[in-house]
């Protein structure tokens, strides 16, 4: 079996490999183009950024002209910070259900995730006069708030799915060493679904970090734009500054490739457990 | 090293009452066997001794204080989980000494307790290893270590042989059995499986459906039982149930003169062992073979007899009967139990030979 | 147990209209104002269309002065073609990584799971050309393809996780009845998993429904426009006819509400024996 | 009803070969048990037979008819399945006909067909039920029927009483005999337990690591077993093994002359089956009473000799030994067992009685 493992992780790195190669081909365009001159963009889209076609002005004109840091850690911090309470009161609901009972458990998890169901921005009206109310509108704890009521319901729905494999035994057991609930859940739960946390922190943090309507709506202001929303500033009505859109795409690609080698290890603990059998 | 009472037992779940009542005194030492089949309330009976049900009404005593208030961690209880229920991403070592760390223990006074728990079970070359690595017998090892490491008043043992194929299982439960000689300590064993029961317990305790039908001594459950369930649960193969008739004086069977019994006449179940019959050619139960099982040191024949009611007669390895042969089986009427029709045991006055 | 599976039944039904209302709040928001004339929306919002505050010149405006239903039909084709490829090939894909031993089946697993990684509008730039390429511009049918790309990894990786969970045996014992690997695909796979596909279905709509992007880039000629695109004709540069954006939110909202109708019962069955313990 | 053939069979996963090279002939009408422990390859030889399997070296032949490049539907095979396999969506009836009305039989002669094999298991009243509405002796029932209409050549059965409960396996057991019995068909049965396989069979396979340790009937095996494993695996409680030596003429355990035996000098493996034992004051084996097991109607003394080696005895159930007692066995010769230290048989020229 050894043998088999080692051919197992060889061929696996190999796949990644090929797989990251094909993946990365649009982004290393969109790279390429980046550090081209408008004209080389046009004339040849897969050309090499050599010669008369190379360009900085894109960067330049990012990282000068425009607030491009300030929209960058805006970003980061909305991301990071709805990432962090999808996963954390995503992972805790999901306990709650599958390990306790208390009258109306059963409508609680229903409640919890129909919310796939219901697009969140079917309720942009509302949720910008209650935003208004609260007086965050133009603050990203206004986005942070949505982008984790809009993810939480998918989390639960495949955190459930995963909590109802960790043995109960596993959990009395713990109980019995006299750990409290929270311990329990931190100390023998969370290092159990390691690899769930990773693929749903994965796939919960892309549409967050591309999601155009709600900074659009909630926090265009000038203090709280946000990456997505700054790019736009270089699509003008009737000219389009490429250079700098693809430079400013190529920098946002950035977290989307820390997050990968972060987790990388861990999702593909979680996505072959699930895709192989045992 | 306690005692433990339980009075009064009630748990309901919602508005399904799934223990009804239990009444238990555990003496300091005892081996409890809790029995029965599942769904009977066995184990709800020993989660709610270790604490992880609450009690709907009455009161546990470990060592003469109340617990049932009480976390499980402070119960003074230890409990082993059938399906072992190591830490996986901890070591031999970091499981057995896990409580005691998290408890406050002094590091000096967990590695004696833990080397002490190693040595008893033979851990010690495996200390280092994850529970992944280790086969299902050594795991459960473990899993018994971590139990005695925090020298609890009472262990509590949840099925924990289910898991293990059958070789290992006989081995494991006559290791449980030297433990219990070692350290003496108070246990509470549940299984459904009554080899184990008759052969680790000092008192059985058989349950169905929430209520208890019998405590007392292997022996005891298998000589007196109360009524039909305890006689078919206990022994193997199970007790013969013939339905027989009698006229205040004599129990027939299919018309034929089995035994005498004073009692009042009518229908009536007689209880007889497949390991009590014996051929014998003027016994009074005569049939077809139906069934011939071998099973090398000893043989089971399934009898019809005339009025279509069957037995199981468990003999000799040597012999040897085909389908459809003849067979005269006889029983010795100290060696019948005779029940009422409801199941219950009916103690008769006096017997006599057939 | 049937008291107990009558009260919850009757729970569930008692919570789903509560949510019902709850989630229908905004949407009511919507077709209200939709209904009111602009300068009532904005004196009032939560007021009721009532004496001169009401109007049907959104609705006018939507329904003559438009394409509506071009669009509406547009978005209809292009979500329930997109739809029934993701859960047909999805479904499928998955049977088979669960299903079958062939060289190569670990990376395989991986390389259609690992789509959720990487979004696919990163890879715009390069998919506007291939469609190009192909003469696909302004067709519905680019819209499908780049759409049942997008779904196909998260439906694979949902897909996976309940197939496993399908008994071998009874896949074994329709083998020995005869059946052909289609024919124990659709009759014997497929009915034990319908609730796992409603589940699918209705999260890998909502986005399909609302997208923007695609649209926009791929196909935003007038002939081959979706709802979502043609609402934005109201929204001008400086004004914007809100009675008539808020109408084709409504309409738009129809089938969302229709889907859930068909899915309801699978889908709460999948949530609850996915949410509560058996 | 056929026979059945294998000859030269191979498997291999990847680069891992699990089946060894298998031959074995089944007659026409035989029950064979394949029984091993879990792994031993005994599973994936029936999935090879049904067809569920590819065969990577050798040939499989029915009724004189190579099938191994068939589809299971076309190879004249019907299998059983440990969890019963039903299609849940389908009740009774369509779960019993369904694989008929496949195969294009004309509607009249499936119900003749779901009808009489109804009768055989006494469906007939369950046949509009769901599977979830049935229990799991029921459900088995319904999937031992979905084999019977289609009439197969052979039937298959993997480890279809693993998922029931003790007593029930007991009765099931039973109705699988008769059903031999009465249909006289030829039948493939896989178990892990061997119990079953010597009650069912009429000639057990023996597997161990994708190899066949032995084949025969029940008893040969219980009597003639070829190597320790064998021995070790028929028979409840397991065989002892005893460390002893010979000079060539007498058999010594301990020290302690046991029995005489013509071979070359040397160590060699002594078995003898705890039912072989008997209390004897003038016993070759002396020892302490370590663990003493009762079941009731026998028990089990486990005794620990001089030299520290243990052996288990079944024993009388109306004994009582206290742990430390004393104790003294005695064997006869004939029933010793003597296998070299590679655990293979050694065929003794001559006994005598100690």
């Amino acid at each position: 079996m050894l043998v088999r493992e080692r051919i197992t992780s060889t061929g696996i790195h190999a796949v990644l490999i090929a797989y990251s190669l094909l993946a990365l081909f649009p982004l290393a365009l969109i790279v390429i183009n980046s550090l081209k001159s408008k004209k080389a963009i046009f004339r040849d889209p897969v050309g090499l950024p050599v010669g008369e076609a190379f360009s900085w002005k894109g960067y330049a004109s990012v990282l000068t002209n425009s607030d491009f840091p300030l929209y960058f850690g805006n970003s980061l911090i909305v991301t990071c910070v709805s990432l962090f309470l999808i996963l954390l009161f995503g992972a805790m609901a999901s306990h709650a259900l599958s390990e306790y009972r208390f009258p109306g458990d059963t409508f609680l998890g229903l409640y919890l995730i129909l919310g796939i169901m219901v697009p969140i921005r079917l309720g942009t009206v509302a949720l910008l006069q209650l935003v208004v109310d609260l007086n965050l509108a133009n603050t990203l704890t206004a986005l942070i708030l949505v982008y984790t009521a809009q993810g939480l319901p998918i989390a639960i729905f495949i955190f459930t799915e995963f909590l109802k494999s960790v043995s109960r035994e596993i959990k009395d057991s713990a109980r019995i060493d006299g750990l409290s609930e929270y311990r329990i859940f931190f100390e023998v739960v969370v290092p159990l679904v390691r690899p769930v946390i990773a693929t749903v922190a994965v796939f919960s943090m892309i549409p967050i970090w591309n999601d155009l309507w709600f900074p659009l709506i909630l926090s265009p202001g000038e203090e709280t734009r946000t990456v997505t929303l700054g790019v736009q500033q270089f699509i003008g009505q009737y000219t389009v500054n490429w250079g700098a859109v693809l430079a400013s795409l190529s920098v946002a690609i950035l977290p989307v490739l820390i997050m990968y080698v972060i987790f990388s290890k861990q999702l593909i603990r979680g996505i072959t457990s699930g895709a192989v059998k045992g | 090293m306690a005692t433990l009472e339980l009075s009064g037992i009630k748990k309901s779940f919602g508005a399904v009452e799934v223990i009804h009542g239990l009444d238990l005194q555990v003496k300091d030492g005892e081996l409890i066997v809790f029995v029965g089949p599942s769904g009977c309330g066995k184990s709800t009976m020993l989660r709610m001794i270790a604490g992880l049900e609450k009690v709907t009404e009455g009161v546990i005593s470990i060592g003469g204080k109340r617990v049932d208030h009480l976390p499980p961690a402070l119960r003074g209880i230890a409990m082993v989980f059938q399906s072992y229920a190591l830490y996986p991403h901890k070591n031999v070592r970091g499981n057995l000494g896990f409580a005691l760390k998290h408890a406050g223990v002094p590091q000096s006074e967990i590695d004696e307790r833990v080397n002490t728990a190693a040595e008893i079970l033979e851990l010690a070359p495996l200390m280092d290893r994850k529970p992944r690595e280790l086969s299902g017998g050594q795991r459960q090892r473990v899993a018994i270590g971590r139990a005695i490491v925090r020298e609890p008043d009472v262990f509590l043992f949840d099925e924990p042989l289910s898991n293990l194929d059958a070789a290992l299982r006989v081995h494991m439960r006559v290791e449980i059995l030297k433990l219990h000689q070692r350290l003496g300590s108070t246990m509470v064993y549940v299984t459904h499986d009554q080899v184990e029961a008759m052969t680790l317990a000092d008192r059985i305790v058989v349950f169905r459906d929430g209520q208890v039908e019998q405590v007392g001594t292997p022996l005891e459950l298998y000589r007196n039982p109360v009524n039909t369930f305890v006689a078919g649960f206990i022994g193997s193969p199970a007790m013969n149930f013939l339905r027989a008739d009698t006229d205040g004086n004599s129990v027939r069977i299919g018309g034929a003169h089995l035994c005498e019994l004073n009692s009042s006449a009518g229908e009536l179940q007689l209880g007889i062992r497949p390991e009590h019959l014996t051929l014998n050619e003027d016994g009074a139960l005569k049939g077809v073979v139906s069934v011939f099982e071998h099973l090398g040191g000893e043989s089971f024949v399934h009898v019809e007899l005339p009025d279509k009611q069957t037995l199981v007669a468990k003999l000799d390895g040597e012999l040897s009967f085909a389908p459809g042969e003849q067979c005269t089986l006889a029983i010795k009427p100290s060696q019948c139990h005779v029940f009422d029709m409801q199941g219950r045991k009916i103690v008769p006055n006096t017997h006599a030979m057939v």
